[in-house]
């Protein structure tokens, strides 16, 4: 069993009105000195057996189709240690 | 006999919730988020909508608003506190009601016409139905699925805390079907339906909802 | 660097990318002229976009002006056609304005932001004339149900409007969803937004009295969108999807939110001279509508626009078409007050500029001017095209394939068999999968919405005061005959709010077509505006307002002309709103208007046999005149109305008996296939108690409005005397079961 | 300036509609071997200056009390290289 995760986010230039929620939050709770706030999503896939090359590129195609919008996100996959 | 109903930037149901409080013979009260004053009203209502556009998790914002210092601190003192679905994402967030509440399991918005049983009839809410007594009122959600751990539904359920579930097919995946729950002193409700979309024959589809309203007005005299 | 006035006058012969924008080697000639000297950088952006066919009607321009040549004498109509939206008096010192419009090609791209930046342009429309948004409406059409990129498309472009009108807290009364493979590769998303002003409170967009001063406010300004709206909606697609995918505007529900309140609060207050919502074309449209619109000119200091990336360029925040952005005029003693309250609502919001009386629009960046032009050029006076006109070569072979060939149902269980198929076929099947999506109860003024003939809702609680209103279009009645199918549209949208009571009284539309540069559909299209013209005239309810959507074809072939008609009537009291659903056992079931075998373009032949081809229903103006002023003497004597339309009587029934569970048994003439599928126009059934039947068929005989007993309400079947019964739990799960089928 | 990443994961008990269609659409779409899916939130804090302990601290204060709803919710911190 391993893990792969899967983060998406907006493209930069695509307004993030979530991010930008907690960015204006962020001081009226007391909280500074943080300037910009992207909020995206995080997948994290189990996957049965070992993560080949090929399952690797299996799951890149599955966020490219199913878990982003390439329109207006982008994505990045990576194994993650148990 | 005054009921607040607070409006934060994003609240929706604050003029349905006004009415509702208008029909049922209270005067409503504006209370407006960046406020901590309360203007001495007898109950308060957080109506239902999307506060600061549900955007991170439904009510997580709305809970830092100044007016829920004092609106926390009065329902600590007894005041009958009513969280119609944001409000009741409020309230959970606010931690003065348990669980939570989350994504619909079909993962839809959903609107219609829900059937609902009171478990509870003794709340500063629900005072004026029967306990098992069966209402259609509208539901509207995208984050309406109520979530808490077993220990605490169990408590809930062996307290008698859930004041309303679901009838029929589960419409969002609450667990249990729960439609809303109280605090252990019964002053502080939380509901997913929305009875103040039920005050008018003309508007609504039944009139099933007015009793909560009426029964708050019927609580603060007797208190 | 920037390119400013200078420069352009030092540099004439630089060559331009005008082609690149869209703009055609006369235009940009003629824009030289203009200005007597080659345009800015800046200057070509704004000219560009503000030319493009979405911003200038250039193509429609000509037809469309027949509604105002041919408007009804009427003395509803506050504000006319020209304005963001126009104004329908509705009596008591109320005013409605309402407006439909389209987002066809951004919904393609990205189903979900292209739907919801849909709802929240038209809700910005009818916050600028200074009203207050009361409810939203969506004409859908999308490709065959079961074709793999509508699975892709609507479940979004649906999550869209509910995901944005839901957050905007505006009821959703109404809409449609049409399945027609015209529309696969190339949906049609339309809204339609009301809302209600007292009528001194109206506003226009209007900048005058130099001196004041041009406040921008609401969202920061990003690089999504550019060009956006304008070059997209020029823009055809290609069978492989769209020809590129531009950056797509992200909708913020919240802001545009808060952005209504404050506006309402801005206008209670009284501090706006005039105002301007940002859509097609950003502040280039904004600025120079307002500017020419006004009585002087208008200076803009540009690098004061509050901006998302800093990175953007003159050119890009002159057209940028980020959303959730308003402009306003204030006078400069009312500058505080209005900082105030946008403050009040964390709404940002900054000068610009100032009115002045130069006649000219002139824009600085960093102290240089980087436009100096005449407003009207930009705005009102782009080009004007007589485009060329050709009855397609197929359409009289089209109209000859009249349906009368098709194998019929004849035996009771071939009838049978018939209807449930067409109940469960996805253009007649239940729409609550879509619809329960949206919310329709919020802000409590909701008398009547889906699945009701029109939304109805209250505009004044005191005196019960209200509204109908119904979208209708049929893309298929307009393909055999356009002239006749827009007004097939004008006519069931009429007959939808006359059957709720409501007297109707005022026109939007959207008019959905392909490309204009092909004759044929130029043909179509002007057919159907002299269609609609002619019966807005003939049904006294003038056009107030509307869009035109072109370029909705995949590779060459276009998609059905669909007119989609929005029609607004009043109810005095909304409590005598007439409902649609049998409400009561024993009731008589009455059929109002004449049946004929009409069966072109039917939901029986498109459904049954793939066939399209012979002529649409006739269109009998007069007669759905007739109808609509007996339907206005009815409230209070029939508990029930609906309308006839697609899938003829028999889907009337089946509608209003499962409404609210009450069966009817009814009794057909002879050609019952005929009967029940026919989709006659100016028919409408009711449901009436035994009492009171007398008293309808002396007001329809005096209307002189044909009527027909059919049968009485009651038990929990639907039974047609000597052919079938059907129960109502069967029709039910038939209608219900198909779109959760296709959808999930 | 500094990026802090927030990962908020639904805890596991708690259901996740979400990851749940995501993992019944991989197979239909032709990904196999993925035997679970959990959809979370991932935040993207831009820090002014430099990531103190101090100010590290600060965040997970936030993502605490308001990036997560610690009943339902179970979170991680971690500054990222830029
Ligand atoms: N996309 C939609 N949004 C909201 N309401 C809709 C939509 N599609 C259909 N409806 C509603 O469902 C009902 C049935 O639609 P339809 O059969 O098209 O009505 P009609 O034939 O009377 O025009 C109507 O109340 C209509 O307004
Ligand atoms: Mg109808």
């Amino acid at each position: 069993m391993a893990r792969v995760v899967v983060d998406v986010m907006l493209k930069p230039e695509i307004l993030d009105p979530q991010g930008k929620a907690v960015a204006q939050a962020l001081p009226r709770l007391g909280f500074d000195g943080i300037t910009a706030v992207r909020q995206g999503k995080r997948f994290e896939l189990e996957v049965d057996g070992e993560v080949t090359e090929e399952r690797l590129a299996q799951i890149r195609g599955a966020a490219e189709t199913l878990l982003s919008n390439p329109v207006i996100e982008d994505f990045t996959v990576r194994v993650e240690e148990a | 006999m005054r009921v607040g109903v607070v409006t934060f930037p994003g609240s929706l149901d604050d003029v349905d919730a006004r009415r509702a409080v208008a029909v049922a013979g209270g005067e409503p009260m504006r209370l407006w988020h960046a406020d901590e004053d309360l203007r001495y009203v007898d109950a308060v209502v957080l109506p239902g909508g999307f506060s600061y556009g549900d955007y991170l998790r439904a009510g997580a914002i709305a809970r830092f608003a100044p007016v829920m210092s004092s609106v926390v601190q009065a329902a600590r003192g007894g005041t009958p506190v009513l969280g119609i679905c944001n409000g009741f994402q409020v309230l959970c967030e606010s931690h003065l009601l348990p669980g939570a509440l989350i994504r619909n399991d079909h993962r839809k918005f959903v609107c219609r016409d829900q059937e609902l049983v009171i478990e509870n009839s003794t709340t500063a809410w629900t005072g004026g139905y029967a306990a098992g007594q069966h209402l259609v009122v509208p539901l509207k959600n995208g984050e309406g699925g109520y979530v808490a751990d077993d220990v605490t539904l169990d408590r809930l359920e062996g307290e008698g805390r859930v004041v309303a579930r679901y009838v029929g097919q589960n419409p969002n995946g609450s667990y249990r079907s729960i439609a809303g729950v109280s605090n252990e002193r019964g002053n502080v409700v939380g509901l997913m339906p929305h009875p103040e979309h039920a005050v008018e024959e003309l508007t609504g589809p039944t009139t099933d909802g007015l009793a909560f309203f009426t029964s708050v007005l019927r609580a603060t005299v007797d208190a | 660097m920037t390119e400013t006035v200078k420069d352009a006058e030092a540099t004439p012969d630089v060559e331009q990318p005008y082609r690149e924008l869209g703009l055609k080697d006369d235009e940009y000639a003629r824009i030289r002229d203009i200005l007597g000297r080659r345009p800015t950088s800046s200057e070509l952006a704004m000219y560009s976009v503000m030319w493009s066919e979405h911003c200038s009607y250039k193509s429609s321009k000509v037809h469309l002006r027949q509604f105002g040549e041919k408007q009804p004498p009427t003395d509803a109509l506050l504000v006319g056609i020209g304005e963001n939206a126009g104004v329908v008096d509705i009596g008591q010192g109320w005013a409605v304005t309402f407006k439909i419009e389209s987002h066809n090609h951004p919904s393609y791209v990205e189903p979900y932001q292209g739907a919801a930046t849909g709802v929240g342009g038209i809700v910005r429309d009818i916050m600028s004339m200074g009203a207050r948004p009361v409810a939203v409406m969506d004409p859908l059409r999308f490709g065959p149900a079961d074709a793999a990129d509508t699975r892709r498309v609507l479940p979004g472009v649906v999550a869209g409007i509910g995901g944005y009108g839901n957050c905007l807290g505006l009821p959703n009364i109404g809409g449609e969803v049409v399945f027609d493979p015209s529309y696969a590769g190339n949906p049609l998303v339309n809204a339609l937004c009301v809302g209600a002003v007292r009528h001194e409170d109206i506003k226009l967009a209007h900048a005058s009295g130099a001196g004041n001063l041009v406040v921008l406010f609401g969202a920061s300004t990003g690089g999504d969108g550019i060009g956006g709206v304008s070059v997209l909606a020029s823009e055809t697609f290609d069978e492989h999807g769209p020809a590129k995918r531009p950056s797509v505007q992200v909708g913020d529900p919240f802001m545009e939110k808060v952005l209504i309140e404050c506006c309402l609060e801005l206008f209670a207050a009284d501090l706006v001279v005039g105002i301007q919502d940002l859509g097609g074309a950003g502040l280039s449209c904004a600025t120079s509508e307002l500017a020419s619109s006004g009585d002087g000119g208008m200076r803009v200091w540009l690098d004061r626009v509050p901006l998302r990336d800093a990175t953007l360029r003159p050119e890009e925040i002159l057209m940028s078409e980020s959303q959730e952005r308003m402009c306003a005029v204030v006078t400069p003693d009312r500058l505080d007050a209005f900082l105030d309250i946008c403050a009040r609502w964390d709404v940002q919001a900054t000068v610009i500029g100032e009115v002045d009386d130069s006649r000219r629009l002139t824009v600085e960046w960093q102290g240089t001017v980087i436009v100096d032009v005449p407003p009207r050029t930009v705005a009102h006076e782009g080009p004007v095209y007589e485009r060329p006109l050709a009855r397609p070569t197929w359409q009289d072979a089209l109209q000859a394939d009249d349906p009368s060939s098709l194998p019929r149902p004849t035996t009771g269980e071939e009838l049978r068999a018939t209807l449930l198929d067409l109940v469960g076929s996805p253009n007649l099947a239940d729409k609550s999968w879509v619809t329960d999506q949206y919310d329709r109860y919020v802000l409590g003024n909701t008398v009547l919405a889906q699945p009701d003939d029109a939304g109805v809702v209250r505009v004044d609680e005191a005196t019960h005061l209200g509204v109908a209103l119904a979208t209708d279009g049929n893309g298929r009645f307009t393909k055999l005959d356009p002239y006749a199918g827009a007004q097939l549209a004008l006519s069931e949208a009429y007959r939808n709010v006359a059957v709720t009571g409501a007297r109707p009284l005022a026109v939007t539309d959207c008019l959905n077509f392909g490309s204009p540069e092909d004759p044929a559909v130029m043909w179509q299209f002007a057919e159907a505006a002299r269609g609609l013209a002619d019966a807005c005239l003939a049904l006294g309810v003038p056009v107030t307002g509307g869009n035109v959507s072109f370029y909705n074809q995949t590779g060459d072939v276009a998609i059905n002309p669909t007119p989609v008609v929005g029609v607004l009537g009043v109810l005095d009291d909304v409590r005598r709103r007439i409902p649609m659903g049998f409400s009561a056992e024993g009731e008589v079931v009455l059929l109002l208007g004449a049946t004929r075998e009409e069966l072109g373009g039917s939901e029986w032949a498109h459904h049954m046999h793939g066939h399209l081809g012979g002529r649409p229903p006739a269109v009998d103006l007069a007669a759905e005149r007739e109808l609509a002023t007996l339907m206005a003497a009815l409230p209070g004597v029939v508990t029930a109305a609906h309308d006839v339309s697609d899938g003829g009587l028999a889907m009337t029934l089946v509608e209003m008996a499962l409404r609210r569970g009450i069966g009817a048994a009814v009794a057909l003439p002879d050609d019952a296939f005929v009967a029940l599928f026919s989709e006659s126009a100016a028919r409408a059934v009711v449901s009436v108690p035994s009492d009171l039947v007398a008293d309808v068929e002396r007001l329809a005989s005096s209307y002189a409005v044909p009527l027909t007993t059919l049968g009485t309400t009651g038990g929990s079947t639907l039974a047609v005397d000597g052919l079938f019964e059907i129960p109502l739990d069967e029709l039910r799960s038939a209608w219900q079961g198909t779109l959760p089928a296709l959808f999930g």
